[in-house]
């Protein structure tokens, strides 16, 4: 299994959803995170003075999915979110040792 | 003779005036600092109203409007020993009591726009010792010499609501504290952004309705003067929020809801002064002076001063109280205004003399409270503190508990 | 001759008038959009506020409430030339400056209550040519005709507080409006929920308040009119406000907040053209309607016409306030009531004429004015800067920095 | 005959009144429980209000103030059938209608006050409940008693703006339900903060100026006793609060906002008995007696009786009140205060019954309405419903939305 | 050392909490969040207009422990969230390669 | 290529943030989170109760970066937010399996 952590921009929220709802991917939980990279915070404007906002608001996603899984759901991930403009994201996999449903007490793949 | 009508629109008044400053001034003040300070601004504004209020019981109100002296009043109504129930202010309509309770609002207003100077830096025992010594060291004589019979009384002065007594004592003595203080640590290119800008307009909005109760309850009584009052009150309100935004629109492109709201107070402040002595063609006029005048003093305080006066009381309030202060009897000459006393120059000679020299005795005295304050007590918090934020550290609270 | 008592009361009311467009509707409206476009609705509050001030000193006051033309006034009274000090208006015993301001407060929250059809997809300059416009061709004339001695004030019409001046005007052009525009992108499946319910409640409560000042303020004294004209006010909100909640309990399993502050707003503005009319039954069984019919009114608005009047102004204003004036000849013969100057059905048929008209005439300036707009600067924000949210794009502004 | 004067002020007072329950008592209490409560709490004040002026309108009026019975009034006034549109209120130079209005807001806060002590873990039709019984078995006939003309009346009880009819029947019944009801889950060790220290202040903010409106305008006109009303409820609460926080600063280390304010409202709870019988001198002292003592009863009533009274309904208002009520004989004595018509001893007799009567009839009613709910339709929500908190479970609503 | 993520009932935090503390796991981090699987959002009705919330609030818990103390740890935080119903949560198991603590350097078990 | 997770004081961000510029490091995520660990809550009063807060704010801060700069990042780190006083905060470091830039498609350490 797989635990994907997707940063995106908040505004694609939505179609991510759909684009994994899509492929039959039906786990997801979202942070609000704030972040920078190549794209480096804005400026606000009050009463004439400009102040940096170092970060971005973002959002990040986290899918485990079972190791079947994962090339689906980076698709469906990118595709949702890329709007083709610097601040788009990144997506990170990392490997998942073990999964657990609480309420069954299942584990594994059937888990997610 | 009490007038009911009189008696009622003061009362009025008079909790109009308190709410400009609970919660009005607190929330747009608060809005505009970083979340891990909010409380500590409400606090301060609380606190400083309380204070006020004591000191005005004690000998505020004496000091200001007993007697006859041409630079302090006397101790007669000390403890307000002298207010009765039923007997009216000499000269009004209105009961000594909801004379007394009208200026004390006044009192606890001036005082608290300072704290926009001093906010997420200062310490709490410094803001209650400061504004103790300053209420009654420059507001009280201020206040005498201009309305309680002082010798800028004599000279025939004209400030109707307070543009010197209000805006031009707070606006330089917030410069003062503000230097002494010194910036706070990301000053000028760190500074995050106000916390909560919808907080911030609801302020400027209470506060703009509250204005009525400033300027036209300065009336204190409820008839035509009152009325005038009113309405070139809101017109220039109007008028300098919407300069400013435009100014913004061409400058940056967007105009800014703090932006606009900090025009609608410069608009306000500006009037203050002038609200009881124009028509509503020179408010207009006066309003748009102060949307541009204004908009050039903040930058003039914190672009190329350098100074951390944070919520640019001297840039919005001194500017634009001093602004309405020597432009109003030239605007008495248009339509609706009253007739001057005596010739344009001389009235306009007695304006500058106001203006200057209460800004220099604010500018000495605040100096000296100020050095008192920091020898004795101390001014500023330690860096960790100011970092962590005020909240915690002065009053052990946390300003947003939204997590479930 | 001035009365101390009225002006008291007058000047007061005004201030309640005031609060109720800032922040009260602002609040109201801006806790029912999402977080992203809060800012943008003070914003369109504020200045539309700002804007609807300045055309009313320029020129709306005197096309509105001077002459005897039956469409429209004069332009005698333009930039308030005319205001003495101390005058009072023709008939009254307030100063005309009072009722000047008085009047422009109401100038001001309708243009405003529109906003809630437009928000969160709406371009900021767009709302400011339309609101001017709108004030200058639909709610001017219509103020001349009922209020400023026109035509249906030479027929009898009824309308004590704006049911037709105020709530008709507004909810008829927010439904034009809205549809002219489009729905946002998530109408009506994906659409968000209010943001900030606790924001709609304070907003609401303060619209209570203020319009105490509204309907018994427009007693334009102080006496047995306006004491029953808060009087039915109050009950008739209350009773609203339980009829709203007990259907929502029953239909849903649930009384939410923001439906019973909607029952509130439904009855306030259902008595409003009634409230210097009728006694405190007609009140309650004025309020007890609302609740029912305005919660119909949305339903029809958003389920079956299917139009994106994104926080109901036809539903809960254009419906209450049409009810209000077609029912109330008849609630006057309840306790309490007045007597009419004319046969009931004569009455009936006037106020039936007087919401048809009004109606048609705003529906078809109001088609004019955002035509126009559409054709010149546009009305709607992109796609991605809908989705991003109004705040950062029109005033480059984030609502909440609560981050630490 | 109508005075205008003593109208404007009257009705201007109302709005204040009502200000204080709509939204500022809605917030000091939103403020101080959990972000998963807030609506909850919200909602109950709203609805408490509209179901309050319904019930006044109805009877409540009437059997509080119509009619001469000793111990409650007649249905005469039932439906306000009896309100005509000029008709001056018996003794009084204000409309009936007026009077109505003004007591009908005084109905409003009472209940409304109880809501601290039974806050995130009742149900709501609990509230309904209990709110309709009490108003009617509790509120009604003690206003009857005291200022209905009613046997405490008779026996020349002094209670201007309700200390015993308004804190001290709130303040025992809190206490009745709180123990009723029993305490939250996670009392006394795991209660978490108030999760909105801002809204707290600002409620506490309105309330202050609110009550200019409620002790002010109990005067019933516009003159020397309503100026001196209003002096001494703003120092008595100015003192008390510096009172509270000098205590907090020296037993915690840190004066905290959430605390000072609480001194506020103890300090105006404490003063409304008196406010229209004492000087400022007498206002100042009881100020400073009500931050004291009413900090020592929030600690009886939480850390040594252990009731889980979740806003502390009893040891501010209840105490306050009642502290208020029988030190007011004494205080007319310094200067300012009225002239008693009895005996010192016998007026502190007759202030002692009442206070004591009116506790133990506010007990035992109150013990009975509770007991009826609970056996009927439930007082209290099940520990899940309470833990998810109360604004999904009752209200289908979400008090934050701040996500994107 | 593991890292254990587990998604949770926001109001089973104390529940989670105490059991951590009663088998010595002293050190936790928590997060808002918010998410759907099985669970699939509610719904808020405003003026008659019924509003879909796709995703329901949640928090993330995050719990660094030795290997020999994965077990404990799963335990506590089954039982402490345990409600029955579903959404209840799921629980996953990374692999941390190094843990530092900050104040003094230390790293490995220990720091934790 | 590896994830570092770190949680810091909140008020140590911007020094935190200046040392990974520092060292070029120009990517990061934040997000606000509570925590315990042998720093315990703190009590705030209220009306004379004293009211325990289990949890205090704290940031944490997400860093992907290339083997090769692991040991630049945690150091650049540990300087920043480190002030001497419990509570200081703890680094996690994952193993990274993938990264992937939406907007280009890019992966691997170029993507960070
Ligand atoms: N090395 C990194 N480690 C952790 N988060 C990162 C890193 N680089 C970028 N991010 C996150 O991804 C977001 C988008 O990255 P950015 O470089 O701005 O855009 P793009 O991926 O389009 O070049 C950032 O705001 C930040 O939250
Ligand atoms: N595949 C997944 N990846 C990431 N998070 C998930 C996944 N599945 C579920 N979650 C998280 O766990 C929460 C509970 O899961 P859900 O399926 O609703 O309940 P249950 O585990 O009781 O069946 C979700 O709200 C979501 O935050
Ligand atoms: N075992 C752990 N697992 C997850 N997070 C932890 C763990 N221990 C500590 N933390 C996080 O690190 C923060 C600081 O840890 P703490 O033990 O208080 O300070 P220090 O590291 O200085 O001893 C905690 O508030 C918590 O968020």
């Amino acid at each position: 299994m797989k635990l994907i952590v997707a940063i995106i921009q908040p505004h694609r929220l939505d179609a991510v959803r759909e684009r994994l709802t899509g492929v039959d991917i039906a786990g997801l939980t979202v942070t609000e995170v704030r972040g920078y990279g190549r794209q480096k915070g804005h400026t606000e404007i009050y009463r004439g003075a400009e102040y940096q906002i170092a970060f971005r608001p973002k959002l990040k996603l986290e899918v485990a999915v079972p190791d079947a899984r994962v090339d689906d759901a980076l698709q469906a991930i990118t595709e949702g979110s890329r709007t083709g403009k610097i601040g788009d994201g990144k997506i990170f996999v990392l490997d998942l040792e073990q999964a657990l449903r609480v309420r069954t007490g299942e584990t594994g793949d059937i888990a997610l | 003779m009490i007038d009911s009508g009189d008696t009622a629109w003061v009362i009025s008044a008079t909790a109009l005036v308190l709410l400009m400053t609970l919660p009005a001034l607190a929330l747009f003040y608060g809005g505009l600092v970083q979340a891990k300070n909010i409380l500590s601004v409400l606090a301060q504004c609380f606190a400083v109203a309380c204070l006020a209020s004591v000191l005005w019981f004690l000998c505020g109100y004496s000091l200001a409007f007993s007697g006859t002296g041409a630079w302090i009043g006397d101790l007669q109504a000390a403890l307000l020993g002298n207010v009765t129930r039923a007997g009216p202010h000499p000269g009004l309509k209105i009961p000594e009591s909801v004379f007394v309770m009208f200026q004390m609002t006044f009192a606890i207003i001036t005082p608290a726009l300072i704290i926009g100077a001093y906010v997420e830096r200062i310490k709490f025992c410094a803001v209650l010792l400061i504004s103790a010594l300053w209420l009654l060291i420059v507001y009280v004589p201020v206040a005498h010499w201009v309305w309680g019979g002082g010798w800028l009384a004599q000279r025939g002065v004209m400030d109707y609501a307070g543009g010197i007594v209000v805006h031009v004592t707070a606006g330089i003595s917030a410069l003062v504290i503000a230097i002494m203080l010194g910036a706070r640590h990301e000053f000028p290119h760190g500074i995050r952004p106000p916390h909560s800008p919808w907080m911030v307009m609801v302020g400027a909005s209470l506060l703009w309705v509250g204005w009525f109760g400033f300027n036209a309850g300065s009336a204190l009584s409820a008839g035509g003067d009152a009325g005038m009052a009113m309405l070139v009150t809101h017109l220039s309100a109007a008028t300098a929020t919407l300069v400013w935004m435009a100014i913004e629109w061409i400058k940056f492109g967007k105009p800014s809801l703090v932006g606009a709201v900090t025009g609608t107070i410069a608009g306000l402040a500006c009037i203050t002064p002038a609200s009881g002595y124009v028509g509503p063609g020179a408010a207009v006029l006066l309003g748009a002076l102060a949307g541009g005048v204004c908009f050039l003093g903040v930058l003039l305080v914190k672009r190329i001063m350098q100074v951390d006066d944070a919520l640019d009381v001297l840039g919005v309030h001194g500017v634009g109280g001093a602004l309405g202060s020597l432009l109003l009897p030239f605007l008495t000459l248009l339509g609706g205004g009253v007739v001057l006393a005596r010739p344009l120059a001389d009235q306009f000679a007695v304006q500058g003399t106001g203006v200057v020299v209460v800004a220099i005795w604010s500018a000495i005295a605040t100096f000296a409270i100020t050095k008192l304050t920091a020898l004795t007590i101390g001014l500023r918090v330690d860096a960790e503190t100011e970092t962590v934020g005020l909240d915690f550290a002065a009053h052990g609270e946390t300003g947003y508990h939204v997590n479930r």
